[in-house]
Order: C-alpha cells, then sequence, then structure tokens
C-alpha cells in the first residue's frame, strides 16, 4: 500500500507548480493552463482521501466531479475572456494588458 | 470455456509456479496484445482500403484496381503500404518539429487503445473493464488533440483550417455520441462492454432479437450519425474535404507518418463500427450451429467472432456506401445539425428511456399521455408560425 | 392508485410551464392544453375520491423540501376524506369553469396568458388542499393569492382593475402575515409543522397549551386566532372584507372559480383542518362563530341594495363564508365544509350566470338596465334561477340543507344569539338573491336600445357548465341530509375528532328548524316579489322612506371610505404636518442659521486664506507625494494581486502550524 | 519497493514532469502537449486509487474538452514562429518564492498532520455508488452545478461573440 502523504506531497507539488505558473506566466491562456494544474492537484487530493478514508463514501471523488465540471466552465468562460483580450488588444500578455494602471 | 481471462490467468500460474517474477508475464501478455492489434489493425485496414476502392468502383460502375495481385487486384493495399513505407519522410522546415512527429503518434495511439476493451467473442476481450464503454469514448476523443497537433504543427494554413474544423466538429458530436450511449447503458445498468453484450442475449416479445437496436432507434441513429462525423467520414470530411482544404490537417504529411493517419482512420471506422455492433446490434450474439467434434463453448466462440465481425463489417460498408451517396455539408449546417437537431433528439431519448425504466409498465400511461400533452402543444405552437409569414407584414 | 395524487396539482402545472412559454404562439389554442390538464386531473381526482370512499387514506412525504437543522417541512400530500372532498369540489367546480371560460374568453389578446394564470391557480390551489404540512400549503395559500392578484388586475390596462389587484394583494398580506405567525408558533410549540405529528399531540401537551400567556390568552389561543387571521384575510370576513367586492374587476369566469368557489373557501378549509387547535381553544371559536355571524349579516345588509350585478353577487359570497365560519365556530365543521361544497356549485352558477348575462349585453352590469331577460336567455334564466333558489335556502335545494345545518348547530350549541344573526342574515340573502332575479330577468325589458337588438344566448361552450352546475346546485344537498345518518356525513365526520360531541341536542327538533328556514326564505322571496315585482314603486318609495339607512347601504356602510380615512388619509395627514412642521420650524431654523453662518464666514474667510490654506496645501502636497509612492502599488496587473494573496496564503498558513 | 510503489514513482515522476513543462516551457503549444500528458498521469494515478470512472472523466473532459479548447484559444491568438522573448513576468524570484513556501508548507502538512490511514476495502465498482451519491445526497450541489454550466455556456457564447 502507498502511503497516503505520497499522494498529497504529489498534489502540493503539482499544486505549487501551478500557483508558481499562474503567478510568473504572461501569456493568459498559460495562466489558465496553471490553474488547470493547480486544480488538478487538489482533485488528486480529493480522490486520495476518498480511497483512503475509513468510510466508503466516495465524498472525495464526488467533490472532485463537481471540482471537474467547475473548471470546465472556467476553462469556458476564460477561454471566451481570453479571446475578447485579442480582439481588442491584439495580445494575450496579460503585463500588456494594463488599462487600469494608474 | 476457455475463456481469454482464464487462458492468461493459466499462463501467470504456471509462471508463478517457476518462480519468475509477476512482472514478466505480464509484460509478456502485453506485447503478446499489442502485436496481435496491430497486426489486426494492419490487415483490416488494408482490406478496408481496398474494399472502399472496389465499392467506389463499383458504385461509379468502373472495377477499380484489378491489376495487383492477381484477382481483383486483391493486393493493391499491401503495395500502396509498401510504396508509403519506402517513402522519403518529410518535416516541413516551419514545422514545431517535435509536436509535428509527436501528432501522427498521438493519433494512432489513441486508436490503438481503444481496441483493449472491444469484445470480439464470449470471453475474447484483452481487458473487460467496468467502465469499458466511458473509456472508448474518452480515449477516441485523444484523437481530436493529435488531428490539432498535426494541424498547427505544420506551420500550413490548410493544415490548421482543417485541423480547427475538425476539432470543432469533433467537440460538437461527442455530445450527441455519448449522450446516445447513454440510452443502453441505462437499460443494461453497465458500462462495461462484455455486460452489455450479455444483457442483449434475450428476446424482444419472443421474436425478435434482444439488441438495444429495437428500443433504442433513436439512440442508434444519432450514434451513427456522429459516429460518421467522429471518424470525419462523409458527409461530414470538412477537415479534409479535399476541393476547399487540399487534404486538410495531414497535407504536409508524407511516407510513413501518413500512413499512419491513413491507418489511425480506418482503425477508427473499425472501433466506431465495432462499439455501435456491442451496444446496439448485440455484439457476439446470433444464430450458431453445433459444429460436430468441437466442444460447445468453442464453436459458440468461433460463431460469436463471425458474428461480430460481419455485424461489423456491414456497419463499415453502410459508411462507405454513404460516402458515395451523400453530397458534403457546409461548416455551418454542420454545427447547427449537431447542436440543434441531434442534441435535443438525444435528450429527449434519454429522457423518454429514464422514465420508461423508472415507472416500469406504468410509464406507458405516463410517458403516453405526457407525449401527446406534449406534441399537441408543439403542434399548436407550431402551426401558426408558418401562417404568420405573409407578404408586406412587419415580423 | 393513491400514489397518483402527485399528478394532480402537477397536471396544471405542467399546463402553465407549457402555455406560459409557448403562450405566444398558442394564442387561440390555450384553451386545449388548459382545459385537458384540468379535465384529466379532475379525472385522477375523482379515482383518487372513490379509493377514499373504500376507507384508503394516504399522508405520503415525496420530497424533503427544507431540511435545516431539525427543522424539516416536506413535499407531501395527505389524502384523507376532508382534502378528497375539497380536491374533488375544486377540479370539478375549476374544470367547468375553464370551459365555460373558453367562450367567455374568446377573442381576449391575453387569452393564452388568462389560462396560464387560471391552471397556476388549479395548481397552487390543489396544493393548498393537499398539502399534509402547514409550510406546504402555505406555498399554496400564497400561490393562489398570488394568482388572484394576477387574474383581478388581468385587464391590467384598466386603472381600477389593477387598483383592485393591488388592494388584494395588501389586505390579504395582512392576513398572510398572521397566518405565517401561527405556523410559527406552532413550529415552536409541537417542533412540527405536519398535521399528522401537530394533532396529536393537542392532548398530550394540555398544560401547556392552555398556560396563560400574552394578554392572559392561552398559547393554543393565540395560535388559533393568528390562523384565523390568515383565515379572515384569505376568506374575506370582517374586517379583511373589502378587497373582495373589488376584486370583480377580474374576468367573470375568475370570480366564479377564485372569489367564489375555491380560494375564498380556503380559509375555511383551513381552520376545519386545524379542528384539533381551535377545538382546544374555546376562546378563539367563540371569536370563528362571533366574527362569522356578523360578516354574514352584514354582508347581506350591503348586497339589499347593490345595483352592479357582479357586486351582489360578491357580497352574497361573504356572506355565505361567514356562515361556513359561523359553522365552524360553533364546531360544526363537517357542516362548514359542506356548505363550502354546496356553496361553491351555487355560487360559481350565479357568478357564471352574471357573466352570461354581462356578454349576452355587451359588458353591461348595471342591472337597472336590465329587467326581462329570461325570455332572451332562457337557460341563463333558469339555471340562475335555480342558484337564487339554492342561495336562498329552499327545500330540497343545495343550499337548503347546508345552511340549515349550521343555523341549527348554532342554536345546538346554545347561541341563540348566533343562530338569530344567522337567520336574519337568511332572510337578507333570500330577499337581495330574488331582488336580483327579478330586476334582471323579469318585468319589463330596460335595457339599451342600441344593446337590446344584439341580446343573445350564450354559446354552448358557456351553457353546458351552467346546466351541469344548475343539476349540482339542484341535487347536491341530498348528500348530507342529516348530521347523523346521511353518506356525506358518515365519511367526513371522522376527520374532526370532537364533531358532533359539542352539538348536543339541547335546542329545537331539525324538523322545526327547517321549517323555520324555509319560512323565512320564503318571506324574503315574497317581498322581493311584492317590491320588484308587483309594485316596483314599493322599492323607490321605501328608498325614500329609509333615506338614511339606504344610503349607509348604497355606500357600503362607507367601510372603503373610513379605512381610506384612517389609514390612508391619516397618513397622509400625519405626513403632511411633519412636513409642515419641517418647512416653518426646522426650514426656519436653518435659514436663520445659514444666514448667521454666512456672516460668519465671511469673516472667517480672511482667517482661512492665510493661515489655514497654508497649512491644508502643505498636507495636500505631502499627501500627493505619499500617494506617488503608494500608487505604484496598485499595478493594474492582475498577477501581483496574484502573488500578494499567494504570499498571504502563505503567510497564514505558516501562522498556523508554527504558532 | 512493491511494483506498485514503483509505478506510483514513474508517475509520479511522469505527472511532474509535464506539469514542470507547462509551466516552465518557451512554447505555449507544446506547454498544451505537455498539459494533455500531464493529464494523462494524473488519469493514471486516479486509476491506481481505485477510481476508474474519474480517470475517464478526467480525460474525457481535460483532454477531450477542455485541452482542444485551450489549443483552440492558441492557434487563434498566436503564431508558430512567434516564440516570444520572454515568458515569465518580472515577478519570479518572488513567485518562486511563494511557490517553494506554499509546498514546505503543503509538505509539512502532509507528512505530520495526518494518521496513517488504510481505507476500507477495495470497492468492485465505484461508478454506481458515485450516481446514487450524485443524485440522493449531492442532488442540490450537482443541480446548482448544472445551473453554473448553463449559465458559463451562455455567458461564453456572449463573450465571444462579435458585436
Amino acid at each position: 500500500m502507498i502511503p497516503l502523504s505520497h499522494y498529497l506531497i504529489l498534489g502540493g507539488i503539482i499544486f505549487s507548480l501551478g500557483v508558481f505558473g499562474a503567478l510568473t506566466r504572461r501569456n493568459a491562456i498559460a495562466i489558465l493552463m496553471s490553474i488547470e494544474l493547480m486544480l488538478n492537484g487538489v482533485n488528486l487530493n480529493f480522490i486520495a482521501f476518498a480511497r483512503y478514508l475509513p468510510q466508503t463514501m466516495l465524498q472525495g471523488q464526488v467533490f472532485a466531479i463537481f471540482v471537474i465540471t467547475v473548471a470546465a466552465a472556467e476553462a469556458v468562460v476564460g477561454l471566451a475572456i481570453v479571446l475578447g483580450l485579442y480582439r481588442n488588444f491584439k495580445t494575450v500578455n496579460v503585463d500588456e494588458i494594463n488599462l487600469m494602471k494608474w | 470455456m476457455m475463456t481469454f481471462a482464464s487462458l492468461v490467468e493459466r499462463f501467470y500460474a504456471a509462471m508463478a509456479a517457476w518462480g519468475i517474477p509477476w512482472i514478466v508475464p505480464t509484460l509478456i501478455v502485453m506485447v503478446i496484445v499489442v502485436s496481435v492489434v496491430l497486426a489486426y489493425i494492419s490487415v483490416a485496414a488494408m482490406f478496408m482500403i481496398w474494399w472502399e476502392r472496389k465499392i467506389s468502383a463499383h458504385i461509379q460502375v468502373r472495377y477499380g484496381p484489378m491489376r495487383v495481385g492477381g484477382w481483383h487486384g486483391w493486393a493493391q493495399s499491401i503495395a500502396d503500404g509498401i510504396k508509403l513505407l519506402l517513402k522519403e519522410d518529410l518535416i516541413p522546415a516551419g514545422a514545431d518539429k517535435v509536436v509535428f512527429v509527436l501528432a501522427p503518434m498521438v493519433v494512432f495511439g489513441a486508436t490503438v487503445a481503444a481496441y483493449v476493451t472491444i469484445p470480439w467473442a464470449p470471453g475474447l476481450i484483452v481487458r473487460d473493464l467496468n467502465i469499458g464503454i466511458l473509456y472508448m469514448v474518452s480515449i477516441s476523443s485523444l484523437v481530436v488533440v493529435g488531428i490539432i497537433m498535426a494541424g498547427w504543427s505544420s506551420n500550413n494554413k490548410y493544415a490548421t483550417l482543417g485541423a480547427l474544423r475538425s476539432a470543432a466538429q469533433a467537440v460538437s458530436y461527442e455530445v450527441p455520441l455519448v449522450l446516445s450511449l447513454l440510452g443502453p447503458v441505462m437499460i443494461a445498468g453497465t458500462m462495461s462492454m462484455g455486460k452489455l453484450v450479455e444483457a442483449q442475449s434475450g428476446r424482444w416479445f419472443g421474436v425478435l432479437p434482444g439488441w438495444f437496436v429495437f428500443p433504442q432507434i433513436v439512440a442508434f441513429l444519432i450514434y451513427f450519425t456522429c459516429a460518421l462525423a467522429e471518424c470525419n467520414r462523409l458527409p461530414f470530411d470538412i477537415p479534409e474535404a479535399e476541393s476547399e482544404l487540399v487534404a486538410g490537417f495531414h497535407v504536409e504529411y508524407s511516407g510513413m507518418r501518413f500512413a499512419m493517419f491513413f491507418l489511425a482512420e480506418y482503425a477508427n471506422m473499425f472501433v466506431v463500427s465495432a462499439i455501435a455492433t456491442t451496444v446496439f446490434l448485440g455484439g457476439w450474439h446470433g444464430p450458431w450451429i453445433p459444429l460436430p467434434g468441437l466442444p460447445r463453448e468453442v464453436a459458440h466462440g468461433l460463431f460469436g467472432l463471425v458474428w461480430f465481425q460481419v455485424k461489423c463489417y456491414f456497419l463499415i460498408f453502410v459508411m462507405m456506401w454513404l460516402r458515395w451517396t451523400l453530397a458534403r455539408l457546409r461548416v455551418d449546417q454542420l454545427m447547427a445539425f449537431a447542436w440543434k437537431v441531434l442534441l435535443p433528439i438525444s435528450f429527449a431519448n434519454l429522457i423518454v428511456t429514464g422514465l420508461v425504466l423508472v415507472l416500469g409498465k406504468q410509464a406507458l400511461l405516463y410517458v403516453g399521455g405526457i407525449a401527446i400533452l406534449l406534441l399537441a402543444a408543439i403542434l399548436l405552437a407550431a402551426r401558426p408560425a408558418a401562417r404568420t409569414v405573409r407578404v408586406g407584414e412587419r415580423t | 392508485m393513491l400514489k397518483l395524487i402527485w399528478l394532480v396539482p402537477t397536471l396544471p402545472l405542467v399546463g402553465v410551464v407549457i402555455n406560459g412559454i409557448f403562450g405566444r404562439w398558442v394564442r387561440e389554442r390555450a384553451h386545449l392544453l388548459a382545459v385537458g390538464t384540468t379535465g384529466l386531473s379532475f379525472l385522477i381526482a375523482l379515482g383518487i375520491f372513490l379509493q377514499v370512499l373504500t376507507g384508503r387514506t394516504l399522508n405520503w412525504d415525496v420530497y424533503s423540501w427544507v431540511p435545516v437543522g431539525d427543522f424539516h417541512a416536506t413535499v407531501g400530500f395527505q389524502v384523507d376524506p376532508l382534502s378528497a372532498v375539497m380536491m374533488l369540489v375544486v377540479t370539478f367546480v375549476g374544470f367547468l369553469i375553464h370551459v365555460y371560460s373558453i367562450g367567455y374568453m374568446h377573442g381576449d389578446p391575453g387569452y393564452a396568458r388568462f389560462f396560464t394564470y387560471m391552471n397556476l391557480f388549479m395548481g397552487s390551489m390543489l396544493i393548498l388542499v393537499l398539502a399534509n404540512n402547514y409550510l406546504f400549503m402555505f406555498l399554496g395559500w400564497e400561490g393562489v393569492g398570488l394568482c388572484s392578484y394576477l387574474l383581478i388586475g388581468f385587464w391590467y390596462q384598466k386603472q381600477s382593475a389593477s387598483d383592485a389587484g393591488k388592494k388584494a394583494f395588501v389586505v390579504n398580506r395582512i392576513g398572510d402575515a398572521g397566518f405565517l405567525l401561527g405556523v410559527f408558533l406552532i413550529w415552536r410549540t409541537f417542533g412540527s409543522l405536519h398535521y399528522a405529528e401537530i394533532f396529536p399531540q393537542v392532548a398530550e401537551l394540555h398544560e401547556i397549551l392552555a398556560q396563560p400567556s400574552i394578554f392572559g390568552l392561552s398559547l393554543v389561543t393565540w395560535m388559533t386566532l393568528l390562523l384565523f387571521t390568515g383565515a379572515v384575510g384569505k376568506s374575506a370576513q370582517l374586517p379583511l372584507y373589502v378587497w373582495l367586492p373589488d376584486a370583480m374587476e377580474g374576468p367573470t369566469p375568475v370570480s366564479a372559480l377564485i372569489h367564489a368557489a375555491t380560494m375564498v373557501t380556503a380559509g375555511v378549509y383551513m381552520v376545519a383542518r386545524s379542528s384539533a387547535l381551535f377545538d382546544a381553544a374555546p376562546v378563539s371559536m367563540t371569536v370563528v362563530a362571533t366574527v362569522g355571524a356578523l360578516t354574514a349579516v352584514f354582508a347581506a345588509t350591503i348586497a339589499l341594495v347593490q345595483n352592479d350585478i357582479k357586486r351582489v353577487v360578491a357580497y352574497s359570497t361573504i356572506s355565505q363564508l361567514g356562515y361556513m365560519f359561523l359553522g365552524a365556530g360553533v364546531g360544526a365543521y363537517a357542516s362548514a365544509i359542506f356548505h363550502l361544497a354546496t356553496h361553491a356549485f351555487f355560487k360559481a352558477l350565479l357568478f357564471l350566470g352574471s357573466g352570461s348575462v354581462i356578454h349576452g349585453l355587451g359588458g353591461e352590469q348595471d342591472i337597472r338596465k336590465m329587467g326581462g331577460l329570461r325570455k332572451h336567455m332562457p337557460i341563463t334564466a333558469y339555471t340562475f334561477l335555480l342558484a337564487a333558489l339554492a342561495n336562498a335556502g329552499i327545500f330540497p335545494l343545495a343550499g337548503f340543507w347546508s345552511k340549515d345545518q349550521i343555523l341549527h348547530a348554532a342554536i345546538a350549541s346554545g347561541h341563540v344569539w348566533l343562530w338569530a344573526l344567522g337567520a336574519a342574515g337568511a332572510f337578507g340573502t333570500a330577499f337581495y338573491m330574488f331582488r336580483l332575479y327579478f330586476v334582471t330577468f323579469e318585468g319589463e325589458s330596460r335595457v339599451d336600445p342600441h344593446v337590446a337588438h344584439h341580446i343573445h344566448e350564450s354559446p354552448r361552450v358557456m351553457a353546458v357548465p351552467l346546466m351541469i352546475l344548475a343539476i349540482f346546485a339542484l341535487g347536491a344537498g341530498l348528500f348530507g341530509t342529516s348530521p347523523e345518518h346521511s353518506p356525506y356525513y358518515t365519511f367526513v365526520n371522522p376527520v374532526f375528532r370532537a364533531a358532533g360531541e359539542g352539538a348536543g341536542h339541547q335546542g329545537p327538533s331539525e324538523f322545526t328548524m327547517a321549517l323555520v328556514s324555509v319560512a323565512i326564505a320564503a318571506a324574503g322571496i315574497a317581498l322581493a316579489y311584492q317590491m320588484y315585482l308587483r309594485r316596483r314603486e314599493l322599492a323607490d318609495r321605501m328608498a325614500e322612506r329609509f333615506r338614511g339607512g339606504y344610503t349607509l347601504l348604497l355606500n357600503k356602510y362607507w367601510v372603503d371610505e373610513i379605512y381610506n380615512a384612517v389609514f390612508v388619509d391619516f397618513g397622509k395627514w400625519l405626513c403632511h404636518r411633519l412636513w409642515l412642521v419641517d418647512a416653518k420650524g426646522v426650514d426656519g431654523a436653518v435659514n436663520g442659521t445659514s444666514w448667521l453662518t454666512v456672516l460668519a464666514s465671511h469673516l472667517s474667510a480672511r482667517f482661512d486664506f492665510r493661515g489655514v490654506d497654508g497649512l491644508v496645501n502643505a498636507i495636500a502636497d505631502l499627501i500627493q507625494g505619499g500617494s506617488q509612492a503608494f500608487k505604484r502599488l496598485q499595478t493594474g496587473v492582475i498577477q501581483n494581486y496574484l502573488l500578494a494573496m499567494a504570499m498571504g496564503i502563505f503567510v497564514i498558513v505558516s501562522l498556523y502550524f508554527f504558532f | 519497493m512493491t511494483l506498485k510503489l514503483g509505478i506510483f514513482y514513474f508517475l509520479a515522476a511522469f505527472t511532474v514532469w509535464a506539469a514542470a513543462v507547462v509551466v516552465l516551457g518557451k512554447n505555449i503549444v507544446r506547454a498544451a502537449v505537455a498539459l494533455i500528458f500531464g493529464f494523462c498521469g494524473m488519469a493514471a494515478l486516479y486509476v491506481l486509487l481505485d477510481a476508474e470512472f474519474l480517470a475517464a472523466v478526467q480525460v474525457l473532459i481535460y483532454v477531450g474538452g477542455i485541452t482542444i479548447l485551450l489549443l483552440f484559444a492558441i492557434m487563434l491568438t498566436s503564431r508558430i514562429g512567434a516564440t516570444t522573448a520572454r515568458v515569465v513576468n518580472d515577478q519570479v524570484i518572488l513567485s518562486a518564492m511563494a511557490a517553494v513556501g506554499l509546498l514546505v508548507g503543503l509538505i509539512y502538512a502532509s507528512t505530520s498532520g495526518i494518521p496513517a490511514m488504510s481505507g476500507p476495502p477495495r470497492l468492485p465498482e465505484t461508478t454506481p455508488f458515485l450516481g446514487r451519491a450524485l443524485l440522493t445526497t449531492y442532488a442540490l450541489p450537482f443541480e446548482a452545478v448544472s445551473v453554473l454550466l448553463l449559465a458559463a455556456m451562455v455567458g461564453a457564447i456572449i463573450l465571444a461573440r462579435k458585436e
């Protein structure tokens, strides 16, 4: 049996990588991809707990399904926004899109 | 019966008895399975290519390949294959090399992976996953990724356009496809391919074979339509429309890589036909004759294998037939058809199926009543729309 | 079969969804679905009723609707004789009125909208009737209130119609607030909202319930009084009845269905349903009976002199509802529900007949411009006559039995003055019903000559429901000829545990009572005949003679004006006073102050420009310089914010772990 | 080291490598392709955790849906030769510190705070269980999520169409 902490640490690594990507990538689509990575890290934790917790309730898996659904919705809206940005600014680099700047 | 699984079990047991670690027989079995599948795919695809050429020729009242190999040019595909293998493998200068090389592998790999859960005959299935049908559908969706990779990495506008169209088409048609498969899954109460086939062993009203195509005829038609689109077959071959896109996403590919695309396409045709056969047409079920000298199970298995192939190839034949019968759709028509026609119908089918399953025999009363009400409402609602169009009237 | 109960309210709601969404396309065919669903619902209700007749009941929680902590309300249905009778009456009368509406609403631009609302009403009413707990009942309660509002204001282009809708809504709100408070109190006390869990507890919790609480009234009295407030609002009793006459602005089928046959009787149903609670609260019972009897007389007197055909019927409805509450208040719940059912038939018939007259006369509602209509519209006239007889309580029509039983119960319980009020109301009822009938259908025609030549009998789709209802107005009473032995009472009585016990047999015999009732009714009819058919001038002479009383009644005791004066104008007056105080006193003070301020500021300005400005500018420069530095923080680049967030999370998590 | 543990380490390394390419890669398309591999590795891990249904859903939705959309957006917004000079912004060091800090915290939490658990015996099939849970206990969240999806769809259509 693989210890639970292995999965948790793996989820943590992937989540942290996602955080790093979301914080540093200039391309908006890359940021979206990083966010998907973060969600995946979380999902891994959910499913690991669903497997290792003593009751056979599978709440973890149910929540993972919800996370996947929300991720899909987020990707759709996010990409629509990215396309809108590209139409208006001709770029998808978020640090060049700074109309809100002082 | 000596099912495939029991055979493998026996092999493992024998290996374990000799003290060989578990990993070795696993690897051996894996290699054997993959080789068999690959061999089957190559042979079947070559046969299909030759068959398609002959069918198209006969539909157009000509002969098709007649020279290579003697009888009706049966070796034509082999010759073509050898040619493709020997050709120079070009990678365009502006292409993204890694992605370009990876693309055909992804497409081919995804197609091959789908063969794992095809139930060839009773007990003859590589791995009867309990989520078999979902596995097949999700694995097949990988093909689109490969196509997009191919189209984009070619750095060719026709290829990119073809890939974009293909992705849009595949993503759209995947939705009604999955929904149409849910009807039989709900009836059978399982997603395992083997159990789906077993669930069709009875008879409807004692006469018709217990195939799901009868109660789920709507779902079957939707599935078949979507399958055509998934395989990029006419009338849904927009991604590779020769007359407008040269050849679509694989225009820059040649030689071995092109052959992989080509093989994958025909292999994919077989996969969708196999799913249709399993889910709707009763899989390996069919009449069989007890051959003298053969145990009952073996005869059953042999006939099952034959029946499965017959049904699959019949569906493939229908696909080829359609190719030479129907005209290509326009992109907007194609998308509108998926979203506005197929999707609502498949949802309606799903709802009706669910109602019938939940309510049992009472369902006829409920469903009938509600259907009549709805039908009345729709008819009522639909009529004035036609009436109100008058010349000069502002709408 | 009983489990099909969910279909009964659901079917009309299906019609709502479809007609509501596709109304624009359905238009003139909306009735097919609306009438179809209602009819189907009626058929199922009939089937269920037959099952209930064999003694089967159902208390079925379909779905846990609001599970919050230990509070849980369900979507659940209760089928027992009481709700079965109500369900049958509602679906049957509702179905007939739907059919009638096909003819009545023909050609109306809001045809589909009308049927959508009607179906929504049917669904809500059936939920109200079939619910097995107070919260779900409240859903239906509010639903019918909403539909009432929508349908009264159906011709919203008319100012008076939309005002009437608003009035009904606001007045009902007062009652609903009481009802809701009552429900809260019930939950607080019993810890449940399910009938089946509350009523058995009443006996167990007797001490707690009987303890005097606020104002010395016991807990259960408060509970029932609050519930009764809701009933007063919904069933148009004193003093909240004012919305019902105005509700006649809606289309006539609406008046028949909602404001006569079904919705307004919801209060009676609710009181009967809560009979276990009311039985434990004698004070409330007295209140209910008194309010009912007073309303019965009060509304009857107003109806004596009204000239609008629909308003007469509307006041009659209020009066009859008063009888029902009188019955409930003296413990004769079964009789109250019986009167409810018979009243549903003949009052719906009266309304539909009025509608037929209005339809035939092209919208005329003033009875002074009618007369002699029997020759032109015989079906309407004869069915109307039957309904009027039933309403007046003539043997052996439906109204006779039920009203008589209520009056008998009143006297049997020892409340002679309640009986006296009821009997006076009965006399008035007979009089105004036949005044209405004679003036409208008999005598010489006073119809406007422009209208006269196209008076016509209503189409068959309207006439047939009239005839069916007439049969029931004639015969429905025969099911409940005696509170001991008749089929209706043996069917319904088991629901009311205490029923019959309170109604001892101290009073005069039933037979004597019946004779007295019929005599009173006959006297009323005879008087009307004398005054309005034989000697027309008598009526005017009477009006002349009792000018004061006549004006009082014609103006409906000025209740609307009093309410207007007390609640509306007083509010306005108060506001005006406050404004005056504001305008004179406060503004004067403010103006004086401002003048002073101007003077002072001129002086201080000099100081300001020199001393203060220098200081302020210095501070401003300082802040500007500082913000120049700080605005760098607000980069507009989303990832900077994200970074700040991530670091914040890191800090918080570290704090959590290491400290 | 058992075989299963070996498989886990292999998959973990593969997934982390793919995630690293996604985050650090210069070429956006290659990042997307790496993301596909990462998702597939994730799905394999789910299988290892006896969550076959979720593995299939992962492949179907992430690979078949979301990544396709991502690739779509990439194709519509960037061209093949245009490798931008800088793929990261100028807060790399701070971000790396924050990410590493988070990682340290997560690892600390994963290793110290959680007791060793072995879980219940393996379920033969999780799919019916999930279906039942979604339609009974979690019916309300399920409906809420479907409304969310509808809203997202409408929103995306409105955002993406030209005025």
